[in-house]
C-alpha cells in the first residue's frame, strides 16, 4: 500500500541512533528512509564501506532488523546465497523466505562489486540491491569511483576526474531487470514508495539513491539535503524508473537550474567555476545534457 | 552396527557428490574448474533430477561461490562448495572470513598445482597457499576415504563447539578422477548420523548483526578464540569419527602401515597409497608409513606418538614454501619434532608438483636415499626434489 | 592376479567409459579395481586414454602406468611404435580392424575385432567402446561376460548388449610370424 | 531456532544498541526547536541522519540531545524554520 | 660517497611514495585500502602534479591492480603497487602468477589484519597469509627504512639473476601513519643507482608468448627454478645493499642490538622499536633483539649465527597459523633451529592482532616471563599471547 | 582501407596450424580472421579458457604475434596495464604504443572477467576486446555461462538453463564504449572489416563473435560455419554494430528462417523440439523475437 | 630490447613453433581437392580452423597434411565442391 | 628530554595537522620526533586525537601513549575527566577557550588560549589548529617559535603566520586552586 504521509513511516525505524555516521550523513538519511519503508521479513545485506563502519563496532550495532556483511566486493553473492538458502528452507519446512535487502555505497556498487551484482541480476535472484551514491569511495577517504561524476576532485584524482560516470542503470537494465529506479532522499514519498514497490516485484531489483557527503564532497554539513534536491533540479540526477525494460521520468525538469548553482556549494568542485577551467566545465555540462536527452529518447522509445 | 548400501565404483569426485547428496544439504554453490568440475556437473544433475533437494546456485567465480555459501550458512542452510587451485586462491580472501564468521561449510577440494605457469594437474600447493585461514584440513588418499570424510566434514563442522568450516582435499586426476570401490552406507543411516542443529542465524523476528566492525579492543580475542576452537576440532574429531557408522571408515588423524618400519614416511593424500604399495611389493620392511589426514590441527602428538620408534623419517610435501626453511608439511613435522625435543634425521622430500606422479621408481629411488641419508651420522634436515629432472 | 589394461581411441569416443565399463565388472567379479583416464584437457577427435588396474587385492598405488598386460586400441591408426613398445612381454593387443596389421614383436599377443562393422550392422554407431569392452573382456577371461553386458544394458540400453556379445564372440586371435 | 554459542562470536545480538552510546560529545551546535512554530509535520525527522528526532508522548516533536550531532539539517529544512541552532555550551 | 638531499618528516606510507618518485617507475596501479590509501593517494597527486612521469591507474579492484601491473612490467615497465589486508588477501591468486612470469614489480604492503571480523589496524596476518607466493619479503622498522628499503627493493627485483616481486612491508598505522624524520637521497643518486636493465618483453617485433600452459612434463622445473631464483635473491641482496649510497640505509638481512644478552628477541617490523626501547630504558641488558628485515629467503644462516650465544629465544609473531604447531617466524625460526641441531628453549609469542599494539609494559611482562620460561630447564616450547584480554 | 577480397587477408596468419582446438573448432576460425585483418602492431592478452590451452603448450605456441595469458578473470586488466605502460614508454623513449587486443571466452568475458572488463571500458583504454562467444565454459567440459542460451543444455544446465542470455553488448554501451559490434565467422568480411574499424577508433571497443563449437554443441564438426550462418539468419545472433550509441543493423533479416533449421542440428537443445517441451520451445523463440523487436527500436531512436 | 634470461622461464620465444607438430594422428577423415573444379578462391582456406590449408608456389589451395583434423569445413563451404572428404587409411 | 604530546579536537579541525607541525618544528631544532594521529576511521565532528614525541635521541618506540606530558585540547566540551586524568603529574593542559574552566587537579598546569577569537579576527576560521600549535610551542618552549611560523607559512599562506604568533602571545597561564 502506497505511503502518502511522514506519519506511515513514523515508529518503523530499522536504524538506531548512536552510529558514528559524519554529522549530516547524506548515505544515513536514505537508509534510514529505504528501512522506513521496508516490508518485513527482510534482511539487509552491506558491503564494507561508510554504513557498515559507522554502523557496527562490535559490541555496538545500529541495526534493529538482520544485517549482514561479509566483505567489499560480494553483497550481492552473498545475498544470493541467503535468498536461495532460504528458499529451500522453506521447501524443507525448516525457515522461510525473506526479502534481501543490500545496501551498498557506489564503490561497492560500480566497482569491486559489479561483477557479483552482475552474477545475482543475471541468476534472477528474488533480491532488491539499493545503492546509496555518494559518488567516492568514502570510507576509505574519498578516492575516485566509478560513480564519481566528471571533473570532481578525490584524493586520486587530484585534478578532477576525467571520465563519465559509470550509467549504471543502463547496465542494469541491459541485464533484464524487471525494475530499476532513481530516488533522492529529499524526495521522500518518492523514495520509499519505490521501495515497497521494488520489494515487491518478484526478481533482482535495483534502487540508485543520491547521497550527498559533507566530508566527501566539502561542504557544510547543513546543506545535505538542498544538495540532494540541487542535484535532481540541475538534471545532474534524473530521477526515472524502468519497469520491464520501459522508462518513466518521475521529475520531469523542463526548466533545469544551472548547474553552478549545486557545484558552487562543494569543494570538489571548486575549480570548475574558475575561469581557466572553462573547458572542464562545458564537459560536465555536456554530460549532464548528453544524459538527459538520451533519457528522454528511451523514455520515448519505450515508453511505460 | 551400521549397515553398508553397497559398494559403487565411483571417482574421488563422484564420491564427494554423492555424500553430500545423501547429507541432505540445503545449498551448493561452485564455479567449474578442472580437476573439481565434476563435483558440480554431479550435484546440478541430482538437484535437477530431484534427487537432492537443495538449491544450487551457479555463481559467475570461486569468490562469490564462497561468498553466497556464507549467506546461506548464516541463513541456516547446510552449505558445500567445492573447488581447485586458481579458484581456491580466488578464495583466498573469503576462506577467512567463512572461518571469522564460524560459518560451518563444508568445501571439497581437488588438488591442483597453481599457476604461473598454468597446469591443471594435481599438487598441493593450493590448499597450502591458504593453511591459514582457519580450516580443518582433512586429506584423503582414495575415494573410499573422500566419501567417508566428506560425510564426517559435515558433523565436525557443525559441531557446537567447532563451528568452523572444513576442507576435504582429493589429489587432482590421481583421487578426483580414479574409478574405484567405495563402500556407501543407507541414505537414512547418513541423515541419523547428521541431525540438524541450531545455531544462529538471520531471521527478521531475533534480529542480529553478523560480521561486524571490531576495534582493537576485541579482535584480538575473537582470534584466538577462533584458535582454540579450530584445536578443539581435534578433540571433537574423535567423537564424530567414533559414531561413524561405517568403523573401518573412521576418520583417524593419521593411519599406520608397517609400523615397525625404522624409517617413517610421512605423506598426506593419495601418493600414500603408492608408497604403501612400495613398501608392500618390494618387501621394504625398514619403513613405516603415517599417511596424515588430518593437517589442520595439527596432530603433532598423534605423529610423535608414531614416530617414537623410529630412526629417521621423510616428510613428503607436494607443495613448496619457496623461501622458508622447509615446506608445509615437513616445517610442521620439523616444529612438532623440535617442540618434543626429539632429534630425528628428517629428509624433507618435494615431489608431484604441477602433476608429476611418482612412479614405483621413484619411490624406491626415495626410500634408497633415505637411507643413506638417514641413520650415518648424515646430516639432521636433507633435502630432495623426487622426480624433478631439472640440475 | 594384477591387470594392468590401456584403452586408445579419440576424444568422443567414450574410451574413458570403456574402462570404466571393465572396472566395474571386474568389481561385480569380486576383484577389485581401477579406473582412470589420461589427466589433461581433451578436445574431440585428439588421441585419449585410459588406464585400468584390475587385482584380487585392494589396489593402493596410484602410480601412472607405462606398461600394460593388455593395450585396446579403438583405431588400427593409433596403433603406433610406442604403444606396442608398451605392452610387456607375453601382454595383449586387442585391435579394432577388420584385418590384422603386421606387429614387430613376437612376444605379445594380438586380437583383431571387426567393431566397426558390428556397431554399423546393429546400427549403433556410437558404441565401438561397447564392442572394445566386449572384446578385451573375452579376451582377457578373468571376468564374466555377463557382468560387462549387465552393466551396459543397464547403463546404455538393453539393444547395446548385443554389440558386448557379438564383439566377444567375433574377436579373433592373430598368429605372428615376426 | 537461533542459539547462541557460548564462545566469543562475531556476532551483535542485540540489535540497535547503539541507541546506548551517546555521541553528544560530536556536537559544536545544539538545535533548539520553538515549540510556538512546530507543526510536528515531521519533516525534520524524515531528513535526520542519526535519527535524533521523536515525537513524545504528547505527540509533539522532540530532540534527543544524547544523539544529536548538530548537523543542522533540521533547522534548514523544517518549512516554519521553527529550529535554530545555538552555539552549544560546554 | 652519496649526498642526502636532507631530512625530511615523513609517515612510512609517505616514504614510500617519495621513494616511488625517485626511482622513476613507469607504471602504478592500485586500489584504496586502509591504512595503504596514502601511498595512492600521494602518488596519483606526484603523476597528476607532473613531478613523477609514470601512468597511474585506479583499477576496480586489487585483483585488477596486480593483473595490469602485470601486464604493464611484461611490457617492460617498472612497476609498483600497494595494498593490504583484504586487497592482499584479494591478490592472492594473482601474487603466485606474478612471481611464476618473473615479474620484478615491487609492492609496498601497509600491514593490516584479515577479517573476520573486519578490523582495518595493524598485524601481519595478510602478507603471512600469502608468504608460500614466492615474493621476496622485507619488513621495515621505520618510515626510514621503509625509504631506503622500498629503494633497494627495486634493484633487487630487476636483477637479472632473480626477476622476481619483492613485498615491502610496513605496519599499519604505527609506521605507515608515523610521521618521523627519514634521510632522503637526491633524485639522481637514486636514478644513478637504479640502472634500467633489458628483459624479455611483449613486443611485436620480438613475438613471444607469456604465460603458456605447462603439462607435468615441463611445470616441475619451472617450479624449482623459481625457488632457486628466490634463494639466489638472498645472496644479490648483498651485492643491491652493498651498493646503496646511505651505508647506515643499507638492507641487511637482520639488525642485531644489545648483542651480549642471553635471551634474543626476534621480531619484525616496527615493534622491534618498542623492544629496543624497553631493553634501553630499562637496561635490561639480559636480552638481545633481532629484528629481521628479510622474512623470505628465508635467512637461516645469518639468524643461527646470530643466535650463537643465546641461551633462548623468543619469537614474536604479529600473526598466527591457526592450527600448526608454531605460527608462521616461530615455525621458521624452529625449523632453522632443528636444521642446525640446536636445541635452544624457545617462546613463540603471538601480539598485536588487529591492532593491539604492545604497550611498554607489555613488552616488560613478556620479558620477565620469557626469563621465567628459558634456562630453568622448561620446556623447549612455551607460548604466549601478549596482550591477549581472553581467559 | 577496408578489406574487399580473401587475397587482402592471405599471408597474415596470427595462428600457426599445430595448436590442439577439436575438430571444426568455431572459435579458432574467428581468431584467425581477426588476426588476418589485425593491424601491427598489437599485442594479444588472452584469458583462461580453450583458445589459451589450444595455443601454448610449453614449449610450443601457435601464436606468431606477441601474446600473453595471466590468469581467467583478469584479461582486460592485463590489457589495461600493458596499454598504459607503453603510452608512457614511448614518451620516455623506451618503447612504442602497441595496439592491445584482448580474445576471450564468453565465460571470461560475461562472467569472471565482467569487472575487470567493465573497469577498462570505464576508464577508457585504448584496447579492443574481441569475445569468441561459444556459450559455455568449454575448456572446463561444457558448463553454464552467462552466455548460454536459454534452454540449452550444458553439464550445469542438465534440464536446459532457464535464464536468458547476457545482453553485453547493451551493457558495454552503457558503459560509453565508442564501438561494440556484433559478428560472425561465415560472413568473413564484415568481421575483418569490423575488425579494422574497431581498432581504429581511439578507446575501448568491442566486438562479439558467435563461435560455433561442436564439442559443447554437441555437432558434427564439418557444420561449424553452417551453424554460425544459420544463427544469424534465424535472427538468433543479429550482425549490428554501435558506434557512439548509434546502432546500425548490417544484416537485416526480413524473412528469418525458422529456429528450428538451427536447433535441430545441436544436441544442447534436443530436448527443445521434443513435443513436451513445447513451453521451453516458446520461451527460446520469446528471447529472440524480444532482442531483435528492442534491436529494432534501438536503431531507430538511435540511427547511425 | 628483450633480453633472454639464462634460466627456464614459463615463455616461447619461438612464435608460431606448434607448425613443427603434426597433429594428422587427429584425423579420421582426409579432404581431397578435386584440382579441375577449384578456383583457388581461398573460401576453404578463410574457414579452416587451423589453417591446414595454403597456396602452393603455383598460387594453387593445397592441404598441409600435418595439420589438418580432418573435420570437413573446407568440403562443406567450397562453393565448387571441390573438396571431398575420404576415410583416412592407415 | 622526552615529551609527549596530545592532541585534542574533532574531525576536520586538522589535529593531525597540528601534531605534524610541531614534529618538523621539533625536527629543524635539531630534535628527534615522531607523530601519529589516532588510529581508526575518522568522521565529520567525531573527537580526534593525534600525538607527538620529541625527544633529543632518537625515537624507536611505537608504543601507543596512555600518558602525557602535554594535552592541547581544542575545544572545552572535550576536556572530560579521562583528558584531565591522563596528564602527567607536573604536566601541562593547552585549552582554546575564552576563560578557564575549574581543574580538579593541582598538580597539572593550565594555559588557556582565546584561540577562536584570535582566529577570527584574523579571519581565518579554518586556522584554529594553527593557533593550538603557536600556544603549545610558547609554553613548552623547546622549540623555537621561528620554525613553527616559518612551516605555517610555507605550508598554509604567510598569513597564518598571524595566526601561530597571535596565539603564541595571548597564550595564559592560569593558577590552579584546587
Ligand atoms: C578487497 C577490498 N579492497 C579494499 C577495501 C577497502 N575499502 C573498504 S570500504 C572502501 C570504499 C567504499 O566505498 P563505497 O562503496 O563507495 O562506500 P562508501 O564508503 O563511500 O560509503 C574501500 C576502498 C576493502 N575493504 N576490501
Ligand atoms: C579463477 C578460475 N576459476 C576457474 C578456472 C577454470 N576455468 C578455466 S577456463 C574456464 C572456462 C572458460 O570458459 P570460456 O571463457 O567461455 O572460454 P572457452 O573455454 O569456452 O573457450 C574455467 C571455468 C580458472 N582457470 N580460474
Ligand atoms: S564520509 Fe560521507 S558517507 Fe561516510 S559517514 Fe561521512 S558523510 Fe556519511
Ligand atoms: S571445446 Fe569447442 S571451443 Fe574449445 S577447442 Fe573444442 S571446439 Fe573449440
Ligand atoms: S573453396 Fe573450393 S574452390 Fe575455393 S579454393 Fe577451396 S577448394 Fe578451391
Ligand atoms: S578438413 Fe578441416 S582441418 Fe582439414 S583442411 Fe579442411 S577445414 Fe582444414
Amino acid at each position: 500500500m502506497p505511503i502518502s504521509k511522514l506519519a506511515d513511516l513514523y515508529g518503523r525505524e530499522g536504524l538506531s541512533p548512536g552510529h558514528s555516521a559524519c554529522q549530516g550523513c547524506g548515505a544515513t538519511i536514505a537508509v534510514r528512509q529505504v528501512l522506513l519503508a521496508a516490508e518485513p521479513p527482510y534482511i539487509v545485506v552491506s558491503p564494507t564501506g561508510c554504513l557498515e563502519v559507522i554502523s557496527t563496532p562490535y559490541p555496538f550495532t545500529a541495526w534493529r532488523v538482520p544485517w549482514v556483511h561479509v566483505a567489499f566486493e560480494n553483497a550481492a553473492a552473498v545475498a544470493s546465497g541467503i535468498e536461495a538458502a532460504l528458499n529451500v528452507l522453506e521447501r524443507k519446512g525448516i525457515g522461510r523466505r525473506h526479502k534481501v535487502i543490500v545496501i551498498g555505497g557506489d564503490g561497492g556498487t560500480f566497482d569491486i562489486g559489479l561483477q557479483a551484482l552482475s552474477g545475482a541480476f543475471e541468476r534472477g535472484h528474488n533480491i532488491l540491491y539499493v545503492c546509496y551514491d555518494n559518488e567516492a569511495y568514502m570510507n576509505t577517504g574519498i578516492q575516485r569511483s566509478a560513480a564519481t561524476p566528471p571533473g570532481s576532485i578525490t584524493t586520486t584524482t587530484p585534478a578532477g576526474k576525467r571520465e563519465r560516470k559509470k550509467d549504471i542503470v543502463s547496465i542494469l537494465v541491459g541485464h533484464g531487470s524487471p525494475y530499476v529506479a532513481t530516488a533522492s532522499p529529499h524526495l521522500w514519498k518518492d523514495l520509499t514508495n519505490k521501495v515497497r514497490k521494488a520489494q515487491s516485484i518478484e526478481g533482482p531489483t535495483f534502487l540508485h539513491i543520491i547521497a550527498p557527503c559533507p566530508r566527501g564532497w566539502y561542504f557544510d554539513p547543513h546543506l545535505t539535503i538542498k544538495l540532494a534536491k540541487l542535484a535532481v533540479e540541475t538534471r545532474i540526477f534524473p530521477i526515472y524508473e524502468v519497469e520491464n525494460g520501459r522508462y518513466r521520468i518521475n521529475y520531469l525538469i523542463s526548466r533545469p537550474r544551472p548547474v553552478e548553482d549545486y557545484l558552487r556549494l562543494q569543494n570538489r568542485f571548486a575549480h570548475l567555476l574558475r575561469p581557466e577551467n572553462a573547458a572542464l566545465l562545458e564537459e560536465f555540462k555536456r554530460w549532464v545534457e548528453d544524459r538527459w536527452s538520451q533519457l528522454l529518447k528511451m523514455a520515448e522509445a519505450f515508453p511505460a | 552396527m551400521y549397515s553398508l548400501a553397497s559398494y559403487r565404483l565411483m571417482t574421488g569426485n563422484e564420491a564427494v557428490a554423492f555424500a553430500v547428496k545423501q547429507v541432505d544439504v540445503d545449498f551448493i554453490s561452485a564455479y567449474p574448474i578442472t580437476p573439481q568440475t565434476i563435483i558440480v556437473e554431479r550435484l546440478s544433475e541430482y538437484v535437477s533430477s530431484g534427487e537432492l533437494d537443495a538449491e544450487f546456485v551457479p555463481v559467475e567465480s570461486e569468490h562469490s561461490a564462497l561468498s553466497a555459501c556464507i549467506g546461506a550458512s548464516l541463513a541456516g542452510a547446510r552449505v558445500f562448495t567445492s573447488t581447485s587451485s586458481q579458484g581456491l586462491a580466488l578464495m583466498h580472501e573469503v576462506m577467512y572470513i567463512a572461518s571469522g564468521m564460524r560459518c560451518p561449510i563444508v568445501m571439497a577440494v581437488s588438488n591442483r598445482a597453481l599457476s604461473a605457469p598454468l597446469n591443471i594437474h594435481g599438487d598441493h600447493s593450493d590448499i597450502m597457499g591458504s593453511r591459514d585461514a582457519g580450516w580443518v584440513l582433512i586429506f584423503c588418499e582414495n575415494p573410499q576415504e573422500v566419501y567417508d570424510y566428506t560425510i564426517q566434514a559435515f558433523r565436525l563442522a557443525e559441531h557446537p563447539e567447532v563451528l568452523l568450516p572444513v576442507a576435504v582435499n582429493l589429489d587432482g586426476f590421481t583421487v578426483s578422477h580414479s574409478s574405484e570401490p567405495v563402500a556407501i552406507l543407507e541414505d537414512e543411516v547418513v541423515r541419523a548420523y547428521l541431525p540438524r542443529r541450531e545455531r544462529p542465524r538471520l531471521e527478521f523476528e531475533e534480529p542480529a548483526s553478523f560480521g561486524v566492525f571490531a576495534l582493537p579492543t576485541h579482535y584480538f580475542e575473537f582470534k584466538v578464540e577462533q584458535e582454540k576452537a579450530l584445536r578443539k576440532a581435534g578433540e571433537v574429531l574423535e567423537e564424530v569419527s567414533a559414531a561413524y557408522p561405517n568403523r573401518s571408515g573412521r576418520l583417524l588423524k593419521l593411519s599406520k602401515f608397517n609400523e615397525d618400519g625404522r624409517i617413517a614416511i610421512i605423506c598426506l593424500g593419495g601418493t600414500a597409497g603408492t608408497v604403501r604399495h612400495v613398501v608392500k611389493k618390494y618387501g621394504m620392511k625398514d619403513f613405516s608409513l603415517i599417511s596424515l589426514k588430518l593437517f589442520s590441527p595439527f596432530p603433532s602428538e598423534e605423529l610423535l606418538d608414531a614416530l617414537k620408534e623410529a630412526e629417521g623419517v621423510v616428510v613428503m610435501d607436494r607443495a613448496t614454501s619457496p623461501g622458508a626453511p622447509l615446506p608445509p608439511l615437513a616445517s610442521n613435522v620439523a616444529a612438532s619434532l623440535y617442540e618434543a625435543g626429539v632429534r630425528l634425521p628428517l629428509m624433507s622430500v618435494v615431489y608431484g608438483l604441477g602433476g608429476r606422479e611418482p612412479t614405483l621408481k621413484m619411490i624406491v629411488e626415495m626410500l634408497e636415499k633415505s637411507r643413506e641419508r638417514i641413520g650415518e651420522g648424515g646430516p639432521v634436515v636433507s633435502r630432495m626434489y623426487l622426480g624433478y629432472g631439472g640440475g | 592376479m594384477f591387470l594392468e589394461i590401456l584403452f586408445l581411441g579419440r576424444g568422443g569416443q567414450g574410451v574413458v567409459t570403456a574402462g570404466r565399463i571393465i572396472a566395474e565388472a571386474a568389481l561385480r567379479a569380486g576383484l577389485f579395481s581401477q579406473s582412470f583416464p589420461e589427466f589433461g584437457p581433451e578436445r574431440s577427435g585428439a588421441p585419449v586414454r585410459s588406464y585400468v588396474r584390475i587385482s584380487d587385492e585392494p589396489i593402493s598405488t596410484r602410480a601412472p602406468m607405462e606398461s600394460f598386460d593388455v593395450a585396446v586400441v579403438f583405431e588400427e591408426r593409433l596403433l603406433g611404435p610406442s604403444i606396442v613398445e608398451s605392452v610387456r612381454s607375453g601382454g595383449i593387443i586387442v585391435l579394432a580392424a577388420e584385418s590384422a596389421p603386421e606387429l614387430p614383436r613376437s612376444d605379445v599377443k594380438l586380437f583383431v575385432v571387426g567393431a566397426r562393422r558390428i556397431i554399423e550392422e546393429l546400427k549403433k554407431p556410437r558404441s565401438l567402446n561397447l564392442a572394445m569392452v566386449g572384446a578385451l573382456c573375452s579376451v582377457i577371461n578373468t571376468i564374466p561376460l555377463k557382468h560387462v553386458e549387465d552393466i551396459v544394458g543397464r547403463r546404455f540400453g538393453e539393444e547395446n548388449k548385443e554389440v558386448v556379445r557379438r564383439a566377444a564372440q567375433m574377436v579373433v586371435s592373430v598368429e605372428q610370424t615376426a | 531456532m537461533s542459539r547462541r554459542p557460548e564462545f566469543l562470536i562475531p556476532i551483535v545480538f542485540e540489535a540497535g544498541n547503539t541507541a546506548k552510546r551517546s555521541v553528544a560529545s560530536w556536537r559544536s551546535n545544539r538545535p533548539l526547536i520553538e515549540r510556538r512554530l512546530c507543526t510536528n509535520c515531521l519533516i525534520c525527522w524524515i531528513y535526520c541522519p542519526e535519527p535524533a528526532i521523536f515525537l513524545d508522548d504528547a505527540g509533539n516533536v522532540q530532540i534527543d540531545y544524547d544523539h544529536c550531532k548538530g548537523c543542522g539539517i533540521c533547522a534548514e529544512e523544517c518549512p516554519r524554520k521553527a529550529i535554530k541552532m545555538v552555539v552549544e555550551n560546554v
